[in-house]
C-alpha cells in the first residue's frame, strides 16, 4: 500500500487536501467556516461580500430536484463592514480562508477588498458569474472577456493575495474569459459557478417555486458540464484550476482533477451528504489512490488528456 | 421527507387566541415533536412553523399574526391551500418515563404542544407526570387553554395566573419539584434564564431555538449559531451542545446574515 | 370527474395528445416511428437526415448518469437518399411524422426537404443546435439570430409544411434567435435541444468515456434549464413552442406546458421508463387534469405566468 | 445493471479455435444466457459481446478476432484491462424438463454455450436431454471441444464431422428425434431456415439476432429490426415475435441506419 498524500499547493496556499468549501454554502460566520474546517475541508470559502449589506431574494430561495439543486439566494450578505467584523482572527479556522468578494461595478470589488485587507484571508475569489442576481455577475454583462479583464485587472492593482477568478459553465467561450483572467493577473480560475438560470414549476400552485423564479443550476446536474469546461480550460491556460460542479464523492473528487483541476470546490454536496462531505471525499480519494497505485495527489492532475 | 413545496388544502382552522389560529392540514408526511415544516404562500414568501399537532394523517401548525407573512397566512380560509416542505430539523429527544416540565413562552409554545401530547399518551403507560408552564403578557394571549389541562399559566399583567415570567414561574416550581427533563421554547432571554436554572439544579434541558430559516436543509448558512445550524443539526438542541454555543442568549442573526450582539 | 381532452393542435396538425417523440430517440426506421405511435406518441420525430450518409461517432456515443445522459451519436443517418426509401408510406405510422433535416450549409437542408418531399411527413424540423458535431449546429455558427434567419428562409422558400426551428439551451439570447426564425417564417420553436456539451471521464482509464468525449447533456439535468427557456421563449414569441427537455412523466409535462410548451418532446424519458413512457405521460397527465379540476390541455397552456 | 463502463482486469485467456479467445474476468455482475455486455477499449470503439461462461463471479466472453476492433481485444493479455457495461437484453427462456436442440453456426456457439451449461447444469435435476450441433467452415473453427461431450459437429468443408451447414444436420436430426425447443445463434439465413423447420415441425424456436448496436439500452433505434431494439426487446426472440418481423432474414442494417435488403 503505497502511503497516501492528499497535500496540494495551491499558488502557494499549502491545503492539506484538495477540498475547498465553495462559496455561498454554510460561508456565513467565522463559526460555521471552522466547523467545515474540522470536518476536513482543505480550505474554505466565505459567502461572497458586496459592499452595501444585502437582504437577497425572498424566499423560496433554494430548492432541490432530481438531478442537484436550484437557487437564487440573490447574494444576500451583511456587507464589507460587517463582513470585516466577522472574519477576524481567520487563524482560529485552522485551514486557509478565500474571501468571496462581489461588486456591480469595479470599483466596489476593489471597496470590497481594501475593506477587508487587514484580515487573514489567504485569497480573494471574484465570481463574475452568478445567474440570478441583478447587477451582478451574468446579468450585470461581467461575464464577458472584456468586463473580466477590467474586474481582475482593478482587483490585481488593489491586492497582492492571489485572485481567483470564478467563471459561469453558459458561456460558450469560456477559454477566452479564463484567458483574459490569466492576461489580467489572476492567479487561478474557479471553475464553475451554477449554470442556468432554471426554473421549477409547483404545477397545482400554477407558479415557479422559487421567489425569483429562475435560479442556478448546480449538484450532480451540472457536473458533466463543469468537468468539461475545466478540461477545455486546462489546455487553455497556465494557471491552476479550482474546479466546483457536482462533486459529492471522491470519485468525482478524481474525475475533476483528472480533467485538470488542481484542487476541487464543494457546495451542494453539503446537501447530499453532510458537513462531513469533505471528510467522506478525502477518505473516498485516499482509498481510491490506494487501490489504484497513485500515491501523490498532484501526478493525477490532468491525467485524462492525451 | 417532501423537497419540494407540496399544496396542501387547509382542512380545519381554530382561533387558539386573539393572534394565534391554528391551521390543518392532510397529509400522509411523517413528523417528530419539535420539528417544522416551510411554508410557502407562491408569489409571497416561505417561512418556517412548527408542526403543533399530530394526529393520524392531520397535522397543524399555530400561527402568530406578526407581520406581512403570518397576517397573509390569517387571511386563509378552510379550503384554501398553502405549500409546505420537510419536515425539517431535529425534534426534541422525549423521555417518557420520569417527572418532566415543558415552558412555553409566547407562541413558543407551539413548539411544545406536540411534545406535550406526545408524552400525556406515553406517560398514561409509563410512569411519570408532566408540568406544563404556558408564559404570555396577558390573559388574551393564552393558546390550548381547552387542549391541555392543568396548566400553569403566568402572565407579565398578572390578568390570569401567576403575575410574571415563565423563568419565575418555573424558579418558583424548582423549590418544591424535583424534574428530570425540561423542554422549553419562546424568547432566547427566557431560555438562556431556564438552561441556567437546570444547570443549577442539575436537570437536563432541551430548547428549541429561533433563527432566520432560508433553506431550511443545512446549506445555506443563514440560521448559524456558534456553527450549528439552527435547520438541521437543531432546532433543539441539548445543555451540553448550548454550553459549547457562544452565540446563544447573546447575538440574533439578521436577514442579509449579519451576526448582532443583542 | 371532468371529461378529459388531451387533444391539441399544434399548427394545424391535429395531435391526439401533446407527446412527440424527440428526433434522434428510436426514429430510424419507420417500423420503430409506428411502434412509438402505437405506444400512444401524440406525433413522432424522424432521426435527422443530411444530404450525405454519416456513420457518426464512434462509440460509446451514449452514456448515462446519475442526473440523465450524455450523448454524441454525431447524426449518424443514411442520408437522404436512402431516408426517403425508408419513410414512404407515412399514414402506416398512424400519427403525425415530423421529419428532422440537417445541413453544414443552407443549400443542404434545401436538398434535403426536397429530397423528401414527396413523402408524407407533417412538418419539418431543423435542429440549428446540436452540441457535439463538427460541421453542424453550434459548431458550425448555426445559432446565431442571423444564420437561424438565413437558414429558416432558405427552409421557407423550398417547402409549404410547417417549420419547426429547433434550440439550443446553451445559448443566453436564446429569445433572439428564436424571434429570428419566427421573422423568417418559422411556424413553431422547438426548445430545447440538449445542453452542453459535457464530459464523463472513466477515472480508471483515465479517458473520457464518449468516443467524441463530449457530448449533448438531456434527461433529469436538463429540465429546469429546458423550462426556463420554454418559459421566457414564451413572453417573446408568438408562435407555439414545443417543450423538449428531461420530460419523463405527466407533472413533468404539465410544468413544461405551464411554461407556455403547446406540446412536449420526450427523448431520455424512453430509458427512464421505457417506449410506453408516452402512454404513461398520457395517463399521469389525465389523472392529474382530473384531479385538480381540468378539461382541456389548452387551458393550462402558459399557466405558470403572471 | 451497470451503466458506464467499468475497467475490469482481464483474469485469463483461452484459445477455443485458431480464431475465437475467451477473455475472462471478475465481477459481481448478475448475467442471465443470452445476455450480452459492452466492452470498451478506451480511445478505440465499444461493441457488444454476448457472455459466455457465467460462473459465480468469474464470466467470459468468446471473441472471434475479425476487424479492428476485436484484434485489438485479441492483442489484450492477462492482467489487461477492458471496460465492461451492463448485462444488456434480454435472454433465453429456459425450459429444463424437455428434449432440448442447441444450434450455433460460427461465433454465434458463444452466444450458446452459457445457455447449454445452464441446461447442463438444470438437465441433471429434471427430466430431459439436450442435443447441440455446432457448424463452422472447417474443423480449425470449432470451438468449446472440451467443454462440451457429445456435440454434433459439421463443418462446410467436411474436414470434421457431418459434411453441410447446421440447417441440413438439424433436419436429418429432425427425422429421428422429438425436440420441444430449439435454441439458436448464428448467422440470419441460417436462423431464418432454423425457424422454418421449426414451424414446420411445430417446435418452439427461440434465435439470437445480431445487429449493428450503438447505446444497448434502447434509445438510438441503431439496432432495429422491424420496430423491435435488438438491444433491448431482444436480442433473443420466439417464433410468435419473429413471425411478425419482415426484416428478419432479409434485411441489415448497416451504421449509419441504412436498411438494406440482402
Ligand atoms: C424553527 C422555527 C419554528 C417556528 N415555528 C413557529 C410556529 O410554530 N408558529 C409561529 O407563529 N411562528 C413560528 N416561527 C416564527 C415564524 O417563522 C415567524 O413568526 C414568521 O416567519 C414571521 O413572518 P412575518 O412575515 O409574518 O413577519 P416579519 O415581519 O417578516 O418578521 C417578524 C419576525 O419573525 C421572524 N422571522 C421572519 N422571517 C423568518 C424566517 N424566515 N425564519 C425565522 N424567523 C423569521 C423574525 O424574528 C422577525 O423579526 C418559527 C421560527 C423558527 C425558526
Ligand atoms: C448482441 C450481440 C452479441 C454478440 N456477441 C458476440 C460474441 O459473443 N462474440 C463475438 O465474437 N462477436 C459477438 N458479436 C459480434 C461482435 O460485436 C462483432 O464481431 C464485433 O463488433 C466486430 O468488431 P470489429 O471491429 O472487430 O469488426 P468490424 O470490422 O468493425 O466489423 C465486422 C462485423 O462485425 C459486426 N459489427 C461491428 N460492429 C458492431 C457493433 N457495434 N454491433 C454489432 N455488430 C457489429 C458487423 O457485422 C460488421 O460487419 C455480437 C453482436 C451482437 C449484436
Ligand atoms: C445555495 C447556494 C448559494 C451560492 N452562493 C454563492 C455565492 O454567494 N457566491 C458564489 O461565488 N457562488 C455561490 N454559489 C455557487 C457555488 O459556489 C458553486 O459554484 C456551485 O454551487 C457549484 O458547485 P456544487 O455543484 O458543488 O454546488 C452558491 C451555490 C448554492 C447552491
Ligand atoms: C441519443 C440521442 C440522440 C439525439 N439525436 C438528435 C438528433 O439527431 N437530432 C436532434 O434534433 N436532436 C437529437 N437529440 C436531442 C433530443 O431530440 C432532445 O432534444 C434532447 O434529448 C432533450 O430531450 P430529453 O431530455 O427528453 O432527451 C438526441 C438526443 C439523444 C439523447
Ligand atoms: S436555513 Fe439554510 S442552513 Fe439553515
Ligand atoms: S443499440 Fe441503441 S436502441 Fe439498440
Amino acid at each position: 500500500m503505497p502511503n497516501i498524500d492528499l497535500s496540494i499547493k495551491l499558488c502557494n496556499i499549502r491545503l492539506n487536501n484538495p477540498t475547498i468549501l465553495a462559496s455561498g454554502i454554510l460561508g456565513t460566520t467565522k463559526a460555521l467556516l471552522k466547523r467545515v474546517a474540522e470536518n476536513s475541508a482543505g480550505a474554505v470559502t466565505i459567502k461572497s461580500i458586496s459592499v452595501e449589506p444585502r437582504e437577497g431574494h425572498k424566499n423560496p430561495t433554494v430548492i432541490t430536484f432530481e438531478a442537484g439543486m436550484l437557487n437564487a439566494v440573490g447574494y444576500s450578505n451583511p456587507g464589507v463592514e460587517a463582513a470585516a467584523r466577522e472574519f477576524t482572527d481567520l487563524q482560529d479556522v485552522g485551514v486557509p480562508v478565500i474571501a468571496s468578494v462581489i461588486g456591480t461595478q469595479k470599483e466596489d470589488f476593489v471597496r470590497v477588498v481594501e475593506g477587508i485587507s487587514g484580515l487573514e484571508f489567504s485569497a480573494i475569489e471574484i465570481p463574475l458569474s452568478c445567474p440570478h442576481t441583478p447587477g451582478f455577475g451574468l446579468l450585470a454583462g461581467q461575464g464577458t472577456p472584456q468586463a473580466t479583464f477590467e474586474i481582475t485587472s482593478a482587483v490585481r492593482r488593489a491586492t497582492s493575495l492571489p485572485i481567483f477568478v470564478k467563471l459561469s459553465p453558459n458561456i460558450t467561450e469560456i477559454c477566452n474569459i479564463a484567458k483574459a483572467a490569466e492576461d489580467a493577473g489572476a492567479n487561478a480560475i474557479t471553475a464553475v459557478n451554477s449554470m442556468g438560470p432554471g426554473m421549477i414549476i409547483n404545477i397545482e400552485a400554477q407558479k415557479p417555486i422559487l421567489s425569483f423564479k429562475v435560479g442556478g443550476v448546480t449538484g450532480d446536474a451540472l457536473r458533466p458540464i463543469a468537468v468539461r469546461c475545466v478540461y477545455d480550460l486546462y489546455k487553455a491556460i497556465k494557471i491552476p484550476i479550482i474546479g466546483v460542479g457536482g462533486i459529492s464523492t471522491g470519485r468525482h473528487a478524481i474525475e475533476m482533477i483528472m480533467a485538470g483541476a488542481s484542487v476541487v470546490g464543494i457546495g451542494t454536496g453539503v446537501y447530499y451528504r453532510g458537513v462531513d462531505v469533505f471528510r467522506k471525499v478525502c477518505e473516498e480519494m485516499t482509498q481510491w489512490m490506494q487501490e489504484n497505485g497513485f500515491s501523490n495527489i498532484n501526478s493525477i492532475v490532468g491525467g485524462a488528456h492525451d | 421527507m417532501i423537497e419540494q413545496p407540496m399544496m396542501v388544502k387547509i382542512c380545519d382552522i381554530i382561533e387558539e387566541s386573539s393572534t394565534v389560529k391554528t391551521f390543518f392540514f392532510e397529509s400522509n408526511m411523517q413528523f417528530e415533536p419539535g420539528q417544522f415544516v416551510m411554508v410557502w404562500i407562491p408569489l409571497l414568501d416561505e417561512k418556517p412553523f412548527t408542526i403543533s399537532y399530530i394526529q393520524n394523517n392531520i397535522f397543524g401548525i399555530s400561527v402568530l399574526k406578526r407581520g406581512l407573512f403570518t397576517n397573509a397566512l390569517h387571511a386563509k380560509k378552510i379550503g384554501g391551500t398553502i405549500g409546505i416542505r420537510g419536515p425539517y430539523g431535529r425534534g426534541f429527544s422525549l423521555q417518557t418515563n420520569s417527572n418532566l416540565c415543558v415552558i412555553g413562552g409566547g407562541i413558543g409554545m407551539a413548539s411544545l404542544s406536540a411534545v406535550i401530547d406526545r408524552l400525556n399518551l406515553t406517560l398514561k403507560v409509563h410512569q411519570g407526570n408532566v408540568t406544563v408552564i404556558q408564559g404570555t403578557r396577558t390573559s388574551a394571549e393564552i393558546i390550548y387553554q381547552k387542549r391541555f389541562k392543568n396548566m400553569n399559566l403566568c402572565t407579565e399583567d398578572g390578568s390570569v395566573g401567576f403575575k410574571g415570567t415563565t423563568v419565575k414561574l418555573f424558579g418558583e416550581l424548582l423549590k418544591k419539584q424535583r424534574f428530570k427533563q425540561v423542554f422549553a421554547c419562546g424568547p432566547e432571554m427566557m431560555l438562556y434564564k431556564v438552561v441556567e436554572l437546570c444547570r443549577e439544579y442539575c436537570i437536563e434541558c432541551e430548547v428549541s431555538l429561533d433563527r432566520y430559516i432560508k433553506c431550511g436543509f443545512g446549506i445555506c448558512g443563514q440560521c448559524d449559531c456558534s456553527g450549528h445550524r439552527v435547520c438541521i443539526d437543531g432546532p433543539v438542541f441539548n445543555m451540553e451542545e448550548l454550553s459549547r454555543m457562544e452565540d446563544f442568549g447573546k447575538t440574533i442573526m439578521t436577514k442579509t446574515g449579519e451576526r448582532v450582539i443583542y
